[in-house]
């Protein structure tokens, strides 16, 4: 295996991990802060793809896509927020997914009445159709987009949580928010700004695979799993930790489709290689937060807290 | 005579902080022992590490002639440790029997049983009334917990920790936010039972302290820096400057 | 009479169960109030009834001038209600220094507001522990960082619920100097606990409840002089 | 006491109906009706048995299709390879289950709260993926069964037959819940769903209890599993989908979680529901996701909650009265 | 005159919805261009959506069968719903006309005397890339399939026609979004050119992917079911290059297509796919049946000789049963390129397999 190829599957395992972590960003804070576990967040990024889209398609501007897939699905999240999520922040996990559950019915059936059933278009804007050159291997530009977009997005969650005072207050929020709003903070704009956040980083990320992927109902439950796994590998409220944990997973995924078939076939006859290459690397992550969680059953970075 | 509890030389670091500095302490059974000390002294942490929950870096702790200082809590609860917990800590959607009668299960035979109810079993009945009995609960014994009073969840959280027949008591803070009448009540409990369990009480409602210790320790930056019985430590200049100050002793 | 904070006859429940009967206290300007009582009478109701925490069925909340009765709790505590919650409460996942900063405000533009060196000289165990999260201190170390966190927003009126549970006597001590001082600084205090001795050496007004009621109140010396309700109602 | 309880005379009734279903459905001519009642009992026993795990043991496990899938591939497998004898195929079942159960269970069991949910989920989509792949066995494309379970003295080809055993199950198993629940065992896995670390505290190896709860109801649902493939003659990757799991957690919670009962009524009422709106348009995701949402905020207690509710509170009111009458009595 | 009940049974929602409803569609669309009626009898046609669960399809098919009383089923988009419905059909003597599924097992030995299709065998597709493959000369392929059933059968129809060097068969996961990893692996190996099977959003992904790895053009992408009429709109100028093999194209140049197609355009203002040819194909096929019995559909013998001696004429031309009742017929080499128009769309190059038979036909029991 030559070192381009490999360098070339690096950067395709950061590329898919700071998806996911954009994805996974916003499930954890929601998770980490109203204590919400949110399944419909997959809807609200499938739901910024199309809303995305379908600007790209009318406007032919992949500047406007962005602000109406941003806004689109940050304006979403703050109505989820206000209409089903508010009333569940102080009920146990079951209920919250039951509730996610059904607005995932709910959205995919939307998408399919209004875009129909048929994946929907979007294109590559025309400026990072290219290739780029970086250290004499050339890689797609859009896809060094998206990493770059990705660790951008990464460094702005960081220094808001951790560098400002509603950073404080987002995390004073997520063990007591009775008391912060006692102390004079308006906890309920904070909690509806933050799941607005949650859902405009969805939207950032189901921006950015809309010219990747197949925009379709149902596009967000397969990267919805996938985000779950990373912050429950993460430890679940924790931001960092799931940052950390969508780059392994990316690597670990990356790497597996890539090299694990030929691995196998060292070892393994031709057949059984072929067979059990994909269903292995396919299960890949899987087994990774099984042994994760048997060791570590709070996650590799779990939040200290209570 | 021996001793049911022997701390030899118990020490816990918190980064800078040595929470527990090298604390040795024995307690003979049936004795009420106190330990008293300023915000932060490590009272907190020492009982955490006789309990099981907190690890400790260095030193032993025997516990009824064995070393325990490794065990899980769940196993020096049942070698009759016993620690009482805050009032959040019982079953509220269970009855108050069914709350005591599952501490005794704990400790009595295996929960593999698919088909007897439990109610109907007098093995676990009859020493579960017998608790509620001795925690002075007998007339609420059939009530759900959630129909109980703040105090009366106090009862009911010592009905199971009596049920099991513990050795030893570890009490943080069981006074803490009670009025003079409800603490004065617990004093009596807790009178009521001295002589037959040995107690290691913190608390720092002092008439309580100075109504039940036999002996107290005084500890003051994880260090124990006196210990006497209640007029030693009473008399003593030292633990008047670090602790007490001059809050009206009673006498 | 200009009462900054006026309860009046407010019932509240939780859930099904009613706790407070029609229960009223009032506080002036400038006043150092207690509310007291036995376990489970209803006093930490009340609090979180007038911090708009909870909301009463019936009766009246008046606060600086507003009736308060329907706000959300963070409006409340806009106009200058600052509340030491039973139990601490403290961020157990924010260290000491953001515990303290994360909420602190100078809304109501004080002369000589409450700062972090201001608070760390009152408590000075609490510098020393600036960089450890709220879990990782002890009972007492938490008690003093809510009292800050609660100064820090620069209150009219101080609520206490309990601020001394857990306190050394050393400490606690020192709590009741340091809100002698306070109210000597025109600061308004509403004290809940249980150590009736010091507060009747500083303390103003009491307020007595009795199941859900408040069945007595009145100033110290009379308070010292009517045995009975101290016996009956407070058991001392 | 109240002897006329709303929730017994609602149990008697709903059991009577199930007895009799088949009766009706030969005689109003609609053996499709049969097979419909059929498949509510089916997901009903695997609602139950996820009910003594999620409603009494506090564990959400959002992979419990896992089990009906080895059920049905249970079945589906053994008659390809000529075995459909049914103790066989039941011995099987109840052996894969256990197995499957014990060891995703340990490992799942050091979590809890969201990490349980998540993690098994992962495990059901692992076999999920496991069976798509499964080329000797019909991959994606499913398994069908021509030879359904033979037990000697019936067979589950007879759909009649087959029926009555799904009911002489589901009403096993509702008795067997109620009985275990205040049993020794049942109060252990009750007081781990209120306070787990009290649990511990007290000295009970919690982690035993809660593996054990989860294999008994892994081989519960394992038996719908079984029921399942006779009743379709197909084994398929779809019945371990991850929406199945959902689907049996909705079915319990409608119905009212920790009530024996509940997971029936729960389960009659979501494909009841389902049929009839599928009835009223293609676009019924739609309805039914918001009416999924909406009883979720309003309706937490599920509808035999409520009935139980309803009569503790009618109960509680004739105490009441009794009071009031005695004291009356002696004035 | 009696009412022909019959029942279609599709994947009409979920994200492969798309395909359900063009094959239902184009039937309403027959029946309407013969007038509402099928054969001269009034038609009645009860429409269920299998979800694309096969045991959801069982249980529709129970209720077809013994609620509704239907004559004959059709639809049927895929192969597992297929094989979960095809028994308790045939079994319960009820015509089952398939018009897109079509699994290896039913055309060889579990074939019946009551299924007849009018799309293909599932291997047809590869089978004819494979040969177009030799015809183009490529000497070096190299494989991608997703790791289930249909992807296997992909490669070992593909294969039992091509003569080449097969350089690799990967297998991704069923509803893998990302193919970066796959896509560098297959540059780095250097082939002639990449065959591909991903149908429904897989294609749409792979594509997307490929072509933005700047190889479409370069390294030619022959492909199966992976651009199709139901895809090519979130496609469009993407997808231009890809090479597919396919029965059907809507630019086949003869009468009934050109009006099927115009119509079907005016109607649902898109391009009908080959499901939608198939399905028209269908509904043309169960007209042409019953007019031989004159609207009667109550005698299955008599209505399943008639299906089997049919004569109609079918959009995507030659068209005749095999004894396994599947259709002998035409695969062609259709590309997606730029129409009259500058629009996207797919345009026939020719047929690559002619008048061609499945490889199974002869385990059929039936003559
Ligand atoms: N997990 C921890 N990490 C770091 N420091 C800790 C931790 N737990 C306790 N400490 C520190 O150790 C010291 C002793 O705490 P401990 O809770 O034992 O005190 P205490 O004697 O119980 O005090 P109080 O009477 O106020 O409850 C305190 O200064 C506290 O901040
Ligand atoms: N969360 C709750 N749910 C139900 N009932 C409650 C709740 N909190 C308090 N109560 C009940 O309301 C009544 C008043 O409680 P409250 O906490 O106001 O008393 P308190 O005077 O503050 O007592 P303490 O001195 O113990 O803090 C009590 O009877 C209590 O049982
Ligand atoms: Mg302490
Ligand atoms: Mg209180």
């Amino acid at each position: 295996m030559s070192l381009s190829l490999f360098s070339i599957q690096i950067l395709n395992g950061l590329q898919l991990g700071v998806l996911l972590f954009m994805l996974s960003a916003g499930l954890t804070l929601v998770f980490g802060i109203m204590n919400f576990i949110n399944l419909a967040h997959g809807s609200l990024y499938m739901m910024g793809a199309y809303f995305a889209a379908t600007a790209y398609v009318r406007s032919d501007s992949f500047f406007i896509a962005a602000l109406v897939g941003i806004a689109g699905s940050a304006a979403l999240g703050f109505a989820v927020e206000r209409i089903v999520a508010a009333r569940l922040y102080a009920r146990d996990h079951l209920d919250q997914v039951l509730a996610t559950f059904g607005l995932i019915l709910f959205f995919n059936e939307l998408a399919r009445w209004v875009w129909g059933a048929s994946p929907y278009y979007m294109n590559v804007p025309q400026a990072l159709s290219g290739t780029v050159s970086l250290f004499g291997i050339s890689y797609s530009a859009y896809r060094f987009a998206i990493i770059v977009v990705g660790l951008l997005v990464a460094l702005g969650c960081y220094l808001l949580i951790n560098k400002t005072r509603v950073g404080m207050l987002i995390r004073a929020g997520s063990s007591n928010p009775t008391i912060v709003a006692a102390l004079g903070v308006n906890i309920k704009l904070l909690n509806a700004a933050i799941f607005a956040l949650g859902a405009a980083l969805a939207g950032v990320a189901g921006l950015m695979s809309g010219p990747i992927l197949s925009v379709q109902p149902g596009m967000g439950e397969p990267i919805l799993i996938t985000a779950m796994i990373v912050i429950v590998i993460g430890g679940i409220g924790s931001v960092r930790g799931a940052f950390y944990s969508a780059l392994i997973v990316g690597f670990i995924d990356t790497a597996g489709r890539a090299f694990l078939p030929m691995l196998l076939r060292e070892f393994l006859d031709r057949s059984t290689a072929q067979a059990a290459g994909p269903a292995l690397a396919s299960m890949l992550i899987c087994i990774f937060m099984a042994a994760v969680l048997a060791f570590k059953p709070a996650g590799l970075f779990p939040v200290k807290n209570q | 005579m021996s001793h049911i509890l022997e701390i030899s030389q118990l020490a816990k670091r918190y980064g800078g902080l040595l929470a527990t500095d090298h604390v040795s302490l024995t307690l003979a059974p049936g004795e009420l022992h106190a330990i008293i000390g300023p915000n932060g002294a490590g009272k907190t942490t020492l009982i955490g590490q006789l309990g099981g929950e907190v690890a400790p870096d260095s030193g032993s702790i025997r516990f009824d002639g064995k070393d325990i200082t490794s065990l899980a809590p769940a196993q020096r609860a049942l070698r009759g440790l016993a620690r009482s917990y805050q009032i959040t800590s019982v079953f509220p959607e269970l009855s108050v029997l069914e709350n005591v009668a599952l501490a005794m299960q704990a400790h009595c035979g295996h929960s593999f049983g698919f088909w007897t109810p439990m109610l109907r079993q007098p093995e676990l009945v009859e020493p579960a009334l017998h608790a509620i009995g001795q925690a002075g609960l007998a007339h609420r014994a059939r009530a759900p917990v959630s129909d109980l009073a703040h105090g009366e969840r106090r009862q009911l959280e010592l009905a199971m920790v009596l049920v099991a027949e513990p050795k030893l008591l570890l009490l943080d803070e069981p006074m803490a936010g009670m009025s003079h009448q409800e603490s004065g009540k617990v004093v009596e409990l807790l009178q009521g039972l001295k002589g037959r369990y040995a107690m290691l009480l913190v608390e720092h409602d002092m008439d309580a302290v100075f109504a039940l210790a036999d002996r107290i320790s005084v500890l003051v930056y994880g260090r124990i820096i006196a210990s006497g019985t209640p007029q030693e430590i009473r008399a003593n200049e030292e633990v008047r400057t670090a602790y007490l100050g001059d809050e009206v002793l009673p006498v | 009479m200009n009462d900054l904070l006026q309860i009046s006859d407010i019932e509240v429940c939780y859930g099904d169960a009613q706790a407070l009967f029609g229960a009223a206290l009032s506080v002036a300007e400038g006043e150092f109030v207690t509310l007291l009582g036995r376990n489970g009478m209803g006093k930490t109701t009340t609090v979180r009834t007038a911090t708009g925490i909870m909301s009463a069925r019936s009766g009246r909340v008046q606060f600086a001038g507003q009736d308060v009765s329907r706000w959300p709790s963070y409006r409340i505590a806009r106009l200058g209600l600052g509340l030491v919650p039973e139990q601490r409460q403290v961020f157990p996942n924010l260290t000491v220094y953001e515990n303290l900063v994360a909420t602190a405000h100078n809304r109501l533009q004080r002369s000589d507001p409450w700062t972090l060196e201001r608070v760390y000289k009152l408590f000075p165990r609490l510098k020393e522990r600036a960089g450890n999260l709220g879990a990782n201190l002890s009972g007492g170390e938490q008690q003093m960082l809510a009292i800050g966190r609660a100064l820090m927003t620069n209150p009219r009126l101080l609520v206490l619920d309990e601020a001394t549970e857990g306190l050394a006597p050393l400490v606690r001590g020192e709590i009741w100097d340091c809100l002698q001082a306070l109210k000597n600084t025109g600061l308004s205090v509403l004290v809940i606990d249980k150590n009736i001795g010091p507060l009747l050496r500083i303390a103003d007004t009491h307020f007595i409840m009795e199941k859900g009621r408040t069945v007595w109140s009145g100033s110290s010396p009379s308070l010292l002089a009517a045995t009975d309700v101290l016996k009956d109602t407070l058991g001392v | 006491m109240m002897r006329n309880k709303f929730s017994s005379w609602f149990v008697a009734i709903v059991t009577l109906l199930l007895l009799v279903a088949p009766v009706y459905a030969g005689f109003a001519g609609e053996p499709f009706a049969l097979t419909f009642v059929s498949r509510i009992l089916i997901f009903a026993l695997a609602a139950i048995s996820l009910n003594l795990i999620l409603g009494y043991g506090g564990m959400v496990s959002f992979g419990h299709a896992l089990y009906m899938g080895l059920g049905a591939y249970v079945v589906g497998v053994l008659a390809q390879h000529d075995v459909t004898n049914g103790w066989v195929q039941l011995g099987v079942t109840l052996a894969a289950c256990a197995v499957i159960g014990l060891i995703t269970g340990a490992v799942s069991l050091r979590t809890s709260g969201i990490a349980f949910i998540m993690i098994t989920l992962a495990f059901a989509q692992m076999f999920y993926y496991l069976f798509v792949s499964l080329k000797q066995y019909g991959g994606d494309d499913g398994l069908p069964i021509s030879a359904r379970s033979e037990f000697g003295l019936f067979s589950l080809g007879s759909p009649v037959v087959l029926y009555y055993v799904a009911l002489a199950l589901v009403l096993v198993a509702l008795v067997g819940t109620k009985r275990l629940v205040d049993a020794r065992f049942g109060m252990v896995l009750r007081g781990c769903r209120i306070n787990e670390r009290r649990m511990k505290a007290m000295g009970f190896p919690t982690l035993r209890y809660k593996l054990s709860a989860y294999v008994l109801s892994s081989m519960l649902c394992g038996l719908a599993g079984l029921l399942y493939a006779n009743l379709t003659g197909f084994a398929s990757p779809a019945y371990l989908a991850w929406t199945v799991s959902g689907e049996l957690i909705i079915m319990v919670v409608l119905g009212g979680m920790g009530t024996v009962f509940g997971p029936l009524v729960g389960a009659i009422t979501l494909l009841v529901s389902e049929e009839i709106l599928k009835a009223m348009t293609d676009h019924w995701p739609m309805i039914l996701g918001p009416l999924i949402v909406l009883v979720v905020l309003t309706a937490r207690r599920g509808l035999y909650g409520y009935l139980l509710d309803w009569d503790a509170w009618r109960e509680r009111r004739g105490l009441a009265a009794a009071e009031l009458l005695s004291t009356k009595e002696r004035s | 005159q009696q009412t022909v009940k019959i029942g279609f049974l599709g994947t009409l929602s979920g994200p492969a919805g798309a395909l359900g409803q063009d094959q239902y569609d184009a039937f309403m669309l027959g029946l309407e261009h013969f007038g509402g009626k099928l054969g001269g009898a009034t038609v009645q046609v009860i429409k269920e959506d299998d979800q694309l669960k096969p045991d959801l399809g069982v249980q529709l098919a129970q209720k077809l069968i013994e609620k509704d009383k239907v004559n004959i089923i059709t639809g049927v988009t895929f192969s597992n719903v297929m094989m979960a419905i095809h028994k308790p059909i045939t079994d319960a003597g009820v015509l089952l006309v398939g018009s897109n599924a079509g699994p290896t097992p039913l055309t060889g030995k579990g074939c019946s005397p009551l299924f007849f299709s009018t799309s293909w065998n599932n291997d047809s597709l590869h089978e004819s890339m494979g040969q177009y493959a030799n015809d183009a000369g490529y000497k070096k392929v190299y494989m991608l399939a997703p790791n289930y059933q249909a992807g296997k059968d992909a490669f070992s129809g593909f294969k039992r026609f091509y003569k080449g060097q097969v350089m690799d068969e990967v297998f991704t996961q069923v509803n893998q979004p990302d193919y970066s990893a796959e896509i560098a692996q297959l540059q780095a190996a250097k082939p002639d050119a990449v065959y591909v099977f991903y149908p429904g959003g897989m294609g749409v992904n792979f594509v997307k992917q490929y072509q933005q790895a700047g190889l479409l053009g370069k390294l030619p992408l022959l492909s199966t079911s992976t651009v199709d009429g139901t895809t090519l709109p979130a496609l469009k100028d993407i997808a231009l290059g890809v090479v597919t093999g396919s029965p059907y194209s809507p630019d086949i140049d003869n009468p009934q297509n050109k009006k099927f197609v115009e119509d079907f355009k005016k109607k649902f203002n898109r391009s009908p796919s080959l499901y939608a040819a198939q399905s028209y194909d269908a509904a043309s096929l169960i007209n042409a049946a019953l007019l031989k019995t004159g609207g009667k559909a109550d005698n299955k013998d008599a209505l399943r000789a008639a299906l089997k001696s049919a004569e109609f004429k079918s959009v995507a031309g030659p068209f005749k049963f095999n004894t396994n009742q599947f259709p002998i017929r035409n695969f062609y080499r259709v590309d997606v390129a730029k129409d009259a128009s500058g629009q996207a769309a797919f345009v026939n190059k020719g047929v690559v397999l002619k008048d061609h038979a499945d490889a199974y036909y002869k385990e059929c029991a039936l003559k």
